[in-house]
């Protein structure tokens, strides 16, 4: 079965988001002045192949062990789903 | 006389002829290259410059900005290696007919430096098309001969487009660096004429 | 409840210096800081003693060790900063953001000096490239130091780049940064009166990095995670507005005393401000700009990135707040400047730190670990390796050209924009890189070495070699040193054979600096580079800096010519040991070390200068790694020529075709330069080997390089 | 009141996405062979005021037109609710 996992990957807590400060001073300078904080992260969306959901999820989240995340540094959520095209 | 403009001012200087969008990284390259650039104060000044028809150039990140801005078609998208690629490379003359190539022949061949991250230019396949039906790129990545094509394409662009300019034709975008390339002692002057051709084009203009 | 001050880093002893010191024990704070102000990273109180034995002065030297950066003068009122940094531990657990922000501290430290950064270097020390873990690390190092070099817009000239297994889980990346100053306009570390304030500019503190200082003074645990909260995040383009920031308030004369905030952030930049400056500080942690809450200590030993404390006259504040808010950057007045000799930090109106400013930032007192020489011993003389005819020098050649530490290194710097700034002369690539200075005209040049094998073989002679190999490519290319720079990447000293071996590499690099007036104006010690996998080897890495006028072009490793002799200048046979012929070719096999002898070096130095300074030749290169075949094979793939060499003036064993070690070179020669050259030359070893060919690289007519070899090597494939 | 915008961002349909396809080969060599497609794109998170969600909502997507996304190659899904601490 196909499953669809959806990771969200952003600086952790406490840990200098340098691309959120930038965009937040623009978004402020270009008018958006009621935004309060951004911070920006990576979305990878993994399709894969599983036995079942809790498999596809077990999997999804050893490959942001291994190689999508730097647990030093970001925080993650994972969502998987089956997938429809 | 080169001036400096901050980019929080809001007006070019008196009498500004050519106007440089120059490379580096811009609020450091964050969210999109040129993105937040694209939002400095200074751009209306530029947009304005532009459309009465002087000349605008932006190299590099410059080249980011003015498709951001919308002053050019495309996008730039990450070399298709994922690799910032600092080198030399040969560009072939795909006009002579532009303020800023008079001082070359159609079909000559540059060797001059790129440095980039973002250099691949994107533009979904029919306005492609029509980007080169109109002959809008100036500048090809081509082997040290002039022959073009994926091998001598460092960045992954398509048609090895390099450099492309407006319908008007008084604004320029090219990912490669002549301001590199103006000193034998930096490895090539291959740039030195581009800079004399705006120079040229915009005395005639002025009549100075 | 008080941590011990074992959890803190201090030893027994050095608690009971600090009540003995005090009168009393110290606060939680107090503790938290001097455990990182005393560490080995801070203190160096491991090798200040040894340290202490390399020369620092000499004609060319403005400014020695003990500031953020050495300056050398290059004449007519200018002068060159530079240091070299380590940040190996960082850079094993986080290899992108470690080495970026390695990046970034070497620059601020050239910064602080008064500087404007013009070139970085990088020394990579990476693992196996079997190794998939040491891989990742590699790749991640290197997309680090071209993220922040890049993005920061200061042009990476070079550097130097090795794999050996022993660096898998402990990478080294050292980054060095050059800097041109006006020599009227040095800002110093040691220059604050009382009344003076702190003023605090760039990136909001945070808690990143705290304790990183002490971190960088251990072994890497098994788990890294336990040490994971100490990574800092960089953020270059805040960086570049700092750097501009500051130079423009300098330019104004706005400042007084000026420090980078490195490892230990507000602690170390203050107190030892004070401490060099005979004063003390005074630091209010309300006044410091925060991106969240934190506790006073974390505040005071915070490692955010992108901050420089300068101090100032209360006049001066207004301007320097307006270019600072120009530039977009917070700043903030966090202290003064005191005359009680103490560094106080309040929070909340309550004094939380009062400890001398002398006990925090001038140092702790020294360790001195046992030292023994390693049982093994310097190697006996293996059996002579036997003779090798041409097809066998074919083979070993072409072995030894696809081992990674000889393989070229486009991959890795075709990352770094080495051309930004415009004065890039000799791009990396080169046996030397060298930049011009517009301002006076002359190129200074630049090398970096780093021989873990030879340091590992003998201590003393392969730190002396070391050192050799980085001054003998810049004298080839017409450059006259003026002085280096180090890091001493190093195991436990607490081993006494680890501490054996970095005492005699010490002596080494000291013999070579009196002995060839280069002294040592700056550098840097990481110790404790090692895993549970193992220890790293003796890895002190040395650069050099020298100049050249403009008066003649500097000399070329290698140069297009139709025709020409090929000269190899200095000894015919060099030395096997620790070299890659024995590591490649006859693993396990043993081999002395060579000799160091000043006297030659020197000679072969005045030989090379004048050739340069004569135009006597086209190209010239230093026989370093691999030796001479291989100095020659790659002066072929580079210029795309041809070299016929003829046996019969060479020696046909390997300690000839394949040795390294001491002062030897290789010149293609044109022929109507040929007397010249060889009067540049008399006196000293020289012989033409032979002459420039279309095609390959041939010994007695057989190809030693064929011609695939040569088109995958110049990337012509 | 206090509004969470969570704007996804990803690579248009018939742009390459070069980084998913790395990411995906990489995935595949370290043994998760069950990958079948890796798309990479962003995650920006805005914090901002506004008198009502549908505002909030309002301004999220007018940021994505200004500057967070580049519709030319990117694709975005806003998701706006309150914030809770
Ligand atoms: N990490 C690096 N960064 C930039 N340039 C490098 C780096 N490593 C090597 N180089 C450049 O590549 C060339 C050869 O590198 P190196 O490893 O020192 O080999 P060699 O033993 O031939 O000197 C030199 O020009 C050097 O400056
Ligand atoms: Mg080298």
């Amino acid at each position: 079965m196909t499953f669809l996992a959806r990771i969200l990957v952003f600086p952790r807590e406490g840990v200098l988001d340098t691309q959120g400060k930038a965009v937040e001073k623009s978004l402020n300078r270009i008018g958006f002045g009621s935004v309060r904080e951004v911070r920006v992260g990576k979305y990878i969306q993994v399709l894969l192949e599983a036995d079942s959901e809790a498999d596809a999820a077990a999997a999804a989240e050893s490959m942001c062990g291994e190689l999508l995340v730097n647990d030093l540094i970001e925080d993650h959520t994972v969502q998987v789903g089956p997938w429809k095209p | 006389m080169t001036d400096l403009v901050w980019h929080e001012h809001t007006t070019l200087p008196r009498d500004t002829g050519l106007v440089v969008l120059p490379g580096g990284f811009s609020y450091g390259d964050y969210l999109r290259c040129g993105a937040i650039a694209a939002k400095s104060p200074i751009i209306d000044a530029v947009i304005k410059h532009a459309s009465s028809g002087l000349p605008v150039l932006g190299i590099c990140n410059g080249f980011q900005i003015l498709t951001e801005i919308g002053l050019l078609p495309g996008a730039l998208l990450a070399n298709t290696s994922l690799d910032f690629i600092c080198d030399f490379c040969h560009v072939r003359v795909e006009r002579e007919d532009t303020p800023f190539t008079g001082h070359y022949r159609k079909g000559e061949v540059l060797r001059i430096p790129i440095a980039h991250y973002e250099g691949r230019f994107y533009l979904p396949e029919e306005q492609l098309r029509a980007l080169e039906e109109e002959g809008l790129v100036v500048f090809r990545y081509c082997s040290p001969e002039g022959v073009t094509g994926e091998d001598f394409t460092p960045n992954g662009s398509p048609n090895g487009i390099a450099g492309i300019i407006n319908r008007k034709g008084n604004v320029l975008g090219m990912m490669p660096h002549p301001e590199r390339a103006t000193e034998s002692l930096l490895g090539s002057s291959d740039g030195a004429p581009l800079w004399a051709s705006v120079n040229s084009w915009i005395r005639g203009r002025l009549g100075v | 409840m008080r941590p011990d001050h074992r959890a803190a880093g201090l030893s027994d002893a050095e608690y009971g210096e600090i009540i003995r010191t005090l009168g009393r024990e110290p606060e939680h704070a107090e503790l938290m800081i001097l455990g990182v102000m005393w560490s080995e990273h801070c203190s160096y109180k491991s090798t200040r003693r040894l340290l202490s034995s390399l020369p620092t002065s000499g004609e060319a030297v403005v400014q020695g060790p003990g500031e953020n950066a050495g300056i050398v003068d290059i004449g007519e009122g200018w002068g060159i900063a530079f240091k070299v940094e380590s940040h190996n531990h960082p850079s094993a657990v986080a290899p992108y953001q470690g080495a970026a922000t390695g990046v970034g501290g070497i620059i601020r430290d050239v910064l602080a000096m008064g500087a404007r950064p013009v070139a970085l270097l990088d020394g990579l020390c990476l693992g196996g490239q079997s190794c998939p873990e040491a891989a990742a690390l590699a790749d991640g190092i290197v997309k680090g130091i071209a993220g922040y070099g890049n993005a920061v817009g200061v042009p990476t000239i070079g550097g130097k780049t090795l794999y050996d297994g022993c660096y898998n889980s402990n990478p080294l990346v050292n980054a060095m940064c050059l800097g041109l100053v006006p020599l009227d306009g040095i800002v110093s570390s040691r220059t604050a009166r009382p009344g003076q304030l702190a003023v605090l500019i760039g990136s909001r503190t945070g808690r990143d990095g705290i304790a990183g200082a002490a971190f960088a003074s251990s072994g890497l645990a098994d788990d890294t995670r336990s040490s994971r909260p100490q990574v800092q995040i960089g953020d270059p383009f805040v960086e570049k507005l700092l750097v501009e920031c500051c130079l423009e308030i300098h330019s104004k004369g706005l400042i007084v005393a000026m420090q980078d905030m490195g490892a230990a952030g507000i602690t170390s930049s203050s107190s030892e401000i004070a401490a060099k400056s005979g004063t003390g500080i005074r630091i209010n942690a309300d006044l410091v700009p925060l991106r969240e809450e934190m506790e006073p200590w974390e505040i005071a030993l915070s490692e955010s990135q992108e901050r420089m404390l300068l101090i100032a006259e209360e006049e001066a504040l207004e301007e320097i707040g307006s270019i600072a808010d120009r530039w977009q950057l917070d700043w903030a007045v966090i202290g003064e400047v005191t005359d009680d000799g103490l560094f106080v930090m309040t929070k909340g109106g309550r004094e939380v730190v009062s400890l001398p400013a002398e006990m925090v930032g001038g140092g702790c007192p020294s360790v001195q670990w046992p030292s023994r020489k390693p049982s093994g011993g310097v190697k006996g003389r293996g059996v002579p390796s036997g003779l090798l005819d041409p097809p066998e020098t074919a083979r070993c050649l072409s072995t030894i050209l696809e081992d990674p530490n000889l393989a070229e290194r486009s991959r890795i710097y075709r990352q770094y924009d080495y051309m930004v700034q415009t004065n890039t002369v000799v791009p990396p690539g080169n046996s030397v890189s060298i930049f011009r200075v517009r301002e006076n005209r002359s190129f200074v040049a630049v090398t970096m070495e780093v021989d873990p094998w030879k340091c590992s073989l003998d201590p003393f002679a392969g730190a002396a070699e070391t050192f050799l190999k980085a001054l003998r490519p810049l004298w080839v290319s017409g450059a006259k040193h003026l002085g280096m720079t180090n890091c001493l990447n190093f195991p436990s000293p607490e081993d006494p054979e680890n501490h054996w071996i970095l005492e005699r590499s010490v002596s080494g690099l000291a013999a070579v600096a009196r002995d060839l007036a280069c002294p040592v104006v700056s550098g840097n010690v990481s110790l404790y580079n090692e895993s549970p996998s193992g220890k790293i080897l003796p890895s002190p890495l040395v650069a050099v800096v020298g100049l050249q006028d403009c008066n003649s072009p500097p000399l070329r490793d290698s140069a297009t010519l139709e025709a020409g002799s090929v000269f190899l200048v200095g000894d015919t046979q060099g030395t096997l040991g620790g070299g890659a012929f024995s590591r490649i070719i006859t693993p396990g096999a043993e081999h002395n070390p060579g000799d160091y002898v000043p006297l030659k070096e020197k000679d072969f130095m005045e030989r090379a200068l004048k050739t340069v300074r004569k135009e006597a030749a086209a190209a010239g290169r230093a026989i370093a790694g691999g030796g001479l075949m291989t100095s020659l094979a790659k002066m072929c793939i580079k210029a795309d020529i041809g070299i016929g060499l003829d046996s019969a003036v060479l020696d046909s064993d390997p300690e000839c075709l394949f040795g390294e070690w001491g002062p030897r070179a290789v010149y293609l020669v044109p022929e109507r330069s040929t007397e010249l050259f060889l009067s540049c030359w008399e006196g000293f070893p020289v012989r033409r080997i032979g002459e420039i060919t279309p095609g390959g690289l041939t010994l007695d007519g057989h190809e030693m390089l064929p011609e695939e070899t040569r088109a995958e090597k110049a990337g012509r494939k």
